[in-house]
């Protein structure tokens, strides 16, 4: 399957990915609308880290053996079989998280929605580069 | 008066060599360039013809054309000082109707009076020092045991104005003008000389400006504004000169292509390559099919992307180059092999020679 | 201290309707000049430090920035000029020299924009690029001239034995950067694209740091005053080794990279010590003579055994034509002549806009020189300074250029805005920077993709031109100025450049 | 003589650990017969109970089901009532016979239910069943209840709660500890989640207990605490613990402690039989105690461990890691490994508070060996993988618990091979 390869040389620490991120995933997926009018604001599935010069950005990387999926005992969590996404059904999530527990790299989140579920990385649904990628300024991200 | 224009032309050129060395008369040349009546405009056309001059075989023949005769003068003056003037004569013409006014023409055989090994550089520097110093006067050809005629006008009517029928050679080649601005000037027409070299040419070399500087490197002035010039220059630097063999100079002259260089083997790669590195210069770029005389016979070439027309035509013991087959069939219905000519390729023929029907000649045809 | 006279140069315009605070800004702009507010719901900007680089504007995901020139700060006056005065404050602030990076920005004449080429209507036929091969490539180097031919067998066989060349696939090559004043990532950036379309880059004085060592091939490394990271290595590795003599953006000075630019790379690059200023004396001190020259020339054709051209480069001058000849003459298989427009990282701006001729004059001036003397192929003319188009490239060809080096074209391929302020190490853009927050915003991988397009388009352009003139090689439009006609010059001009008017006819 | 069934595998019992044995079996072994035994009558997801009930999960149905190309048998509504461990035979309910290469018991965990006077009759529940949920949704419904007892501060307890809130019930909660989630928090965390629970209008009460219940015949009136204040209720929620549903083992062979004693490799004392889930004890990997550990993960890693070994590969349980997370309101928590270290040993606290949030990190010999998260949770993932791999902190010690603590704070290999390696690799 593809996935969002890291190239931490050249992540620049911009957050454009964050940026985009939210607003793919608000309601809008307008910029200004997503920022300014929509409450709770969206929540970005990638989460940039930086330690001095170093920054990478980070989501979930749909691991092989996927922890948060074995460990959701409501089965939300749950991986596509044609594209290998591993994705977090917004119906079936009761908020347990088991899933923030047991996922090694922190990349889940509690998110607001009509109740609060486990929000992840979705590779925006599978279908072409995910915004992250598509939308980092140098490339810092790569979806192969 | 000097044309101050370089003139980009049409044109039809037409060629005939006797490869046993005989001499025929001027009219066969006449009736074949004259078939190409269109593809001239009348205002230029000229011959040259190789073996005319027997009694005078070892002497330079100086074709001079005196537009002021009060030139004539200086131009003795000049020749005099290098050369003795065994015989000179002013060109027999006849007025036709259709040219009734001409201007002078002398003709000079001159015996060179230095070191012989120098003799050609020095006629060389005697044409250029005349050609470009001495306004009025323009020496036509320069060779031995040949000479050029040309003037303003169908190549036919020129033909015979300076009575060529009267005349015998072993290879005539002639040429028709189509001049898509000009005025009408008698040292502009063709053939171009230099030495025994003549060119007729019928296109437009795009490269000219650099192939024009490239000569002046190694002293050839190009005055004359005619890209034909530059032709007949480069001719004699890289066969005279740089001893390159003619039926290689389509190498130089209108070279391959670097990816048809790319995939020959190692020893013609390193050949092309070496003489692209070296002679970009004498590349001649843009349209042309060009007949070059030399003492002993005539070469075809046609530029490297065949923008120009050009056929060889054999029959018996005649060799024939022309822009069209007509040409060639009026002379000869019958003929035992005719070809067009490729793309930057050289189809020569030589007295003496077997006939080689092209074949071993298409080293850069695309 | 007392207050500066100087105040902002740009203006910054935040459109509060679309700015979301997302501090992208913030973020990218080396000089600090935005701000979040404590509660991270506005931005502010503070306009003193920015330099107009548009690194924020780009970045803007809702396009709320702009940055535009500040208006109406100087009262007009057509004699003092806003940089003029802006000069005074700054040097009865400083006291020093004024500094400036890329090329002179005056408006002098630009000839490329006062010459029109030719093209073929009926008399002889244009070349559709699309269906006929046009060439670009070329050799530069010295040229023999003639070549010894043994056609006595079946095929002819070349008895010279050629000079060494370089191979250009397209007739334009990345110029003098080092890896020092341009940041590891831009330096890669060329190299890779250099190799890519089969040109070369060149290692400017900065040496040759060892992860470029394969790129050799595609590298030409150069010998200055200062002889940075000049070893054996060094100069056998690449293609060909240029003793630079001068530069078009500071003819007659030397260089001067700050210590605190040498950084641990640079200085193994460079072989000088780590956080020392590399100084690049303004002659070099072993070449007082084109005498002394032609001893270095042939000192490095001995050390890289004869195997590669060596190059000269000096700046484009008043008497620039006398001392290429000079130059030739001393050996040099390719003589580069950088004209005023040339790039740098640094320079005082006063030499930058003051000293050396327009490249175009120049040129015209040493071919037209060298084919007087007949020299003219015992040397390639690789030219520099201020060539923006390819149909600068074409123009720069047909005055009689053998290739032209771009050097400020390639970095603003790669990002570069002209803000001009190489010299603070702080470029936005990743480039003319050693800071490893900045320099990873050049992705060379990008860097190098947009340099391949650029050149590629560029030699797509040059074909359609070639085949409009009726012209398949690029050797024959090479120095071929009847393709040429000037516009809007004086007679002077025109002879200086050897080109006729427009509307002369052939 | 009644039927003798033979399969290559028994599995008794049909829940979490069942799932990924036969799972883990499957990618072993495609073609053995796999016969899982199960009283249940579908499989169903025993930690959504409470969700369920609360409404915010429509199904109880788990929808990771087993994935093979040959599937395997279900009987459902049956139960293994005696077993020979030795023999390797099981006799079902039914009275057939099932002779086996390899077993596991995965027969989970059932409720404690105290004896206290009153407690028998209806309108008292524990909650650990479907049963038990489908009995207390139509209790709820009928009596038309309002408040309700929850003997019991634990997980299932506090799970029990954040249903009944969601209901609207009100709640009052009853613990004998003096403090919440007695082993998964400290007194910090604890205060966080009472508050939490008393700002959703849960009304508690610690230190004390059910002393006995009351009734107004058949019906439950409300129950007296040992501290003798008296509440009155008609409904309650038993939720003091679960313990191995082991009983049926008596003469199987199989060893049991408080619940099955394993291996590394999950077998039992009987070679051939394992067992995995609620129904085991097992090594502590922090404290070296055994316990059991009755939570979801385990039950996971422990039957994909048996079923490897099962299959006839060797894998090794690298012991158990008691965590969990509860959310009350805007209140969530997490909790993992040691939180509350004895005195004597030699643990390091560290401790990041804020407004509303509260992070607490035990460690020993420069190893994290517990934690506690309340409200900023995002990150405990990170810690507990740290944890789990045993993972030296001396290089990041400085950044744990500060707000950019992430990935990039680890060892740039260790974090390299987490961000590329494929899969997670752990």
């Amino acid at each position: 399957m593809k996935k969002i390869r890291i190239q931490e040389e050249f992540c620049i620490g911009c957050r454009l990915c964050e940026i985009n991120c939210l607003v793919k995933h608000s309601y809008s997926g307008k910029i200004i609308k997503a920022f300014r009018e929509e409450s709770p604001r969206a929540l970005p599935r990638i989460r940039v880290e930086e330690e001095g010069y170093l920054s990478f950005a980070l989501q979930c990387r749909h691991c092989e053996d996927a922890p948060c999926v074995e460990n959701c005992m409501s089965g939300a969590m749950q991986r596509d079989r044609e594209t290998g996404t591993v994705f977090c059904d917004e119906e079936r999530c009761v908020g347990c998280w088991m899933c923030i527990m047991s996922c090694p790299l922190g990349v889940i989140k509690r998110e607001q929605k009509t109740r609060r579920i486990a929000s992840k990385c979705d590779l925006c649904g599978g279908e072409g580069e995910p915004v992250c990628v598509a939308q980092c300024p140098n490339e810092a991200l790569l979806y192969e | 008066m000097r044309d101050p224009f370089r003139i980009p032309s049409g044109c039809a050129v037409s060629g005939i060599l006797n490869l046993d060395g005989k001499p025929v008369s001027g009219t066969h040349i006449i009736r074949s360039i004259e078939v190409m009546h269109e593809r001239s405009n009348g205002l230029g056309g000229g011959f040259a013809a190789y073996g005319i001059y027997p009694r005078y075989a070892d002497l330079y023949a100086f074709h001079v054309l005196y537009d002021d005769p009060l030139r004539k003068q200086d131009v003795e003056t000049i020749l005099k000082q290098r050369f003795s003037v065994e015989h000179s004569e002013e060109i027999p013409c006849r007025k036709t109707d259709v040219i009734k006014e001409w201007p002078l023409f002398m003709r000079y055989f001159l015996r060179y009076l230095g070191e012989e090994e120098n003799e050609d550089d020095e006629v060389v520097q005697v044409v250029m020092e005349v050609n470009s110093s001495i306004h009025g006067a323009y020496i036509v050809s320069s060779g031995k045991n040949m000479g050029i005629f040309k003037g303003v006008g169908y190549p036919e009517d020129i033909g015979r104005l300076f009575r060529l029928e009267e005349y015998r050679g072993y290879c005539w080649i002639a040429h028709g003008r189509f001049p898509t601005n000009s005025v009408g000037w008698w040292g502009g027409a063709h053939p171009f000389g230099l030495l025994s070299w003549s060119v007729v040419h019928n296109g437009e070399i795009s490269s000219y400006g650099i192939n024009r500087r490239y000569l002046q490197n190694f002293g050839y002035l190009c005055n004359l504004q005619t890209d034909t010039e530059v032709i007949a220059y480069l001719v004699d630097l890289l066969v005279r000169k740089h001893r390159v063999h003619i039926d290689y100079l389509g190498a130089i002259l209108a070279s391959p292509f670097w990816e048809q260089i790319e995939r020959m083997d190692a020893q013609k790669k390193h050949f092309f390559s070496s003489i692209r590195t070296i002679y970009g210069g004498a590349l001649l770029n843009g349209p042309f099919s060009i007949i070059v005389g030399f003492p002993g016979g005539m070469f075809g070439m046609v530029d490297r992307i065949k923008l120009r027309p050009m056929l060889a035509a054999w029959k018996n013991k005649t060799f024939f180059l022309s822009s069209e087959e007509c040409a060639i069939r009026e002379i000869s219905p019958d003929l035992d092999r005719l070809v067009a000519l490729k793309a930057g390729e050289v189809i020569s023929g030589r007295v003496g020679e077997r006939n080689n029907y092209g074949q071993k000649l298409a080293v850069s045809g695309v | 201290m007392a207050k500066s006279l100087l105040f902002p140069e740009f203006k910054i315009d935040r459109d509060k309707e679309r700015c979301i605070s997302c501090q992208v800004c913030v973020r990218q702009c080396a000089n600090d000049v935005h701000e979040g507010s404590d509660n991270e719901d506005t931005v502010l900007s503070q306009e003193e430090n920015c330099v107009g680089c548009q690194r924020c504007v780009n970045l803007c995901p809702t396009n709320a920035l702009t940055v535009h020139k500040r208006e109406g700060g100087f009262r007009p006056n057509g004699n003092w000029s806003e940089q003029h005065l802006r000069g005074i404050y700054k040097q009865a602030e400083s006291g020093g020299i004024l500094l400036t990076g890329m090329g002179c920005d005056r408006s002098y004449p630009i000839y490329w924009d006062h010459l029109l080429l030719n093209a073929s209507q009926v008399t002889n036929p244009s070349i559709d690029p699309l269906r006929e091969p046009i060439e670009l490539t070329s050799y530069l180097g010295r040229k023999e001239e003639k070549l010894d031919i043994d056609w006595s067998g079946e095929f002819p066989l070349v008895q010279t034995r050629l000079a060494p060349q370089l191979e250009l696939k397209v007739p334009v090559v990345f110029s003098a950067m080092s890896y020092g004043s341009i940041s590891y990532n831009a330096f890669r950036s060329l190299a890779e694209a250099a190799r890519e379309v089969g040109t070369f880059c060149n290692s400017g004085e900065g040496g040759l740091h060892p992860d470029f060592y394969p790129y050799g091939d595609n590298i030409v490394v150069q010998v200055a005053s200062g002889r940075f990271g000049v070893h054996r290595d060094y100069l056998r590795v690449a293609a060909a080794v240029e003793i630079k003599i001068g530069q078009g953006a500071k003819p007659g000075i030397g260089g001067h990279l700050p210590g605190e630019k040498v950084t641990k790379e640079i200085s193994r690059t460079r072989k000088i010590p780590e956080e020392s200023d590399a100084i690049s004396p303004a002659p070099h001190h072993d070449i007082y003579s084109i005498e002394d020259l032609e001893r270095l020339v042939f000192a490095i054709k001995e050390a890289i055994n004869y195997k590669k051209p060596v190059a000269v480069k000096i700046a484009a001058v008043h008497n620039v034509a006398a001392i290429a000849s000079g130059v030739v003459r001393a050996g040099a298989d390719i003589v580069t002549i950088d004209g005023i427009r040339g790039g740098t990282g640094a320079a005082p701006q006063v030499i930058r806009d003051n000293v050396g001729i327009p490249i175009e004059l120049a040129l015209a001036q040493v071919d037209e020189r060298l084919r007087s003397e007949g020299i003219r192929h015992h040397s390639s003319l690789l030219i520099a300074g201020g060539i923006r188009s390819s149909a600068d490239v074409i123009k720069a060809i047909a005055l009689g250029a053998d290739a032209v080096y771009v050097g400020t074209a390639a970095l603003v391929g790669l990002g570069c805005h002209l803000c001009q302020k190489c010299y603070t190490g702080k470029c936005n853009w990743g480039i003319a920077t050693q800071d490893p927050v900045l320099t990873k915003r050049l992705n060379p991988n990008i860097g190098k993709r947009r340099l391949v397009n650029l050149i590629r388009a560029w030699s797509f352009e040059i074909k359609e031109m070639l085949g409009g003139m009726g012209v398949n090689a690029i050797e024959s439009l090479r120095g071929n100025r009847e393709h040429l006609r000037a516009v809007g010059l004086s007679k002077e001009e025109c002879a200086v450049l050897g080109v006729k008017a427009a509307g002369e006819g052939w | 003589m009644s039927e003798i069934i033979q399969t290559n595998y028994l599995l008794i019992g049909y829940s979490v650990s069942s799932w990924f044995a036969a799972q883990a079996i499957r990618e072993e072994d495609d073609s053995g017969r796999i016969l899982a035994i199960t009283e249940d009558d579908k499989a169903y997801s025993r930690p959504l109970l409470s969700y369920v009930l609360g409404n915010r999960s429509k199904d109880i149905a788990y929808f990771g089901e087993v994935v093979s190309h040959n599937p395997i048998e279900v009987w459902w509504g049956s139960s293994v009532i005696n077993l020979d461990g030795v023999e390797r035979w099981a006799e079902l309910s039914d009275g057939r016979k099932v002779e086996f290469e390899r077993a596991l018991i995965a027969t989970g965990a059932i409720p404690v239910f105290p004896p206290i006077r009153g407690a028998s009759g209806e309108g008292i529940f524990t909650f650990t069943h479907i049963d038990d949920l489908e009995r207390m949704s139509a209790y709820i419904h009928k009596e038309n209840i309002e408040n309700i007892l929850v003997l019991g501060g634990g997980f299932i307890g506090l799970k029990t709660c954040e249903a009944l809130i969601e209901l609207g019930l009100n709640i009052q909660l009853v613990e004998l500890a003096p403090r919440l989630l007695i082993n998964m928090t400290d007194e910090k965390s604890s205060r966080h989640l009472e508050k939490a629970l008393i700002k959703e209008g849960v009304d508690i009460i610690l230190e004390d207990t059910v002393e006995h219940f009351e009734r107004e015949g058949q019906k439950l009136r409300g129950c007296v605490l040992k501290s003798g204040r008296s509440i009155s209720c008609r409904m309650a929620v038993v939720a003091i613990g679960v313990r191995p549903n082991v009983a049926w083992l008596k003469g199987s062979g199989v060893q049991v402690d408080r619940g099955i004693l394993v291996n590394r490799f999950q077998e039992t004392s009987c070679p051939g039989v394992f067992a995995a889930g609620d129904v085991t004890e097992t090594m502590n990997m922090v404290t070296g105690e055994r316990s059991v550990t009755a939570i979801w993960p385990e039950a996971v890693i422990q039957g994909k461990i048996a079923g490897k070994n099962m299959a006839g590969k060797r894998d090794v349980y690298p012991g158990s890691l008691p965590l969990n997370a509860v959310e009350v309101g805007e209140t969530a928590l997490i909790s993992a490994g040691l939180v509350n270290p004895p005195g004597d040993d030699d643990c390091e606290i560290l401790v990041c508070e804020s407004e509303g949030s509260y992070q607490k990190l035990v460690l020993k010999e420069n190893r994290i060996v517990g934690l506690v998260f309340v409200k900023n949770i995002e990150k405990a993932g990170i810690y507990i993988h740290l944890l789990r791999q045993r993972i030296s902190i001396d290089a990041f010690r400085d950044k744990l618990l500060q707000p950019d603590f992430g990935i990039i704070s680890l060892p740039s290999n260790f974090r390299k091979h987490m961000v590329e390696g494929a899969g997670i690799e752990v």
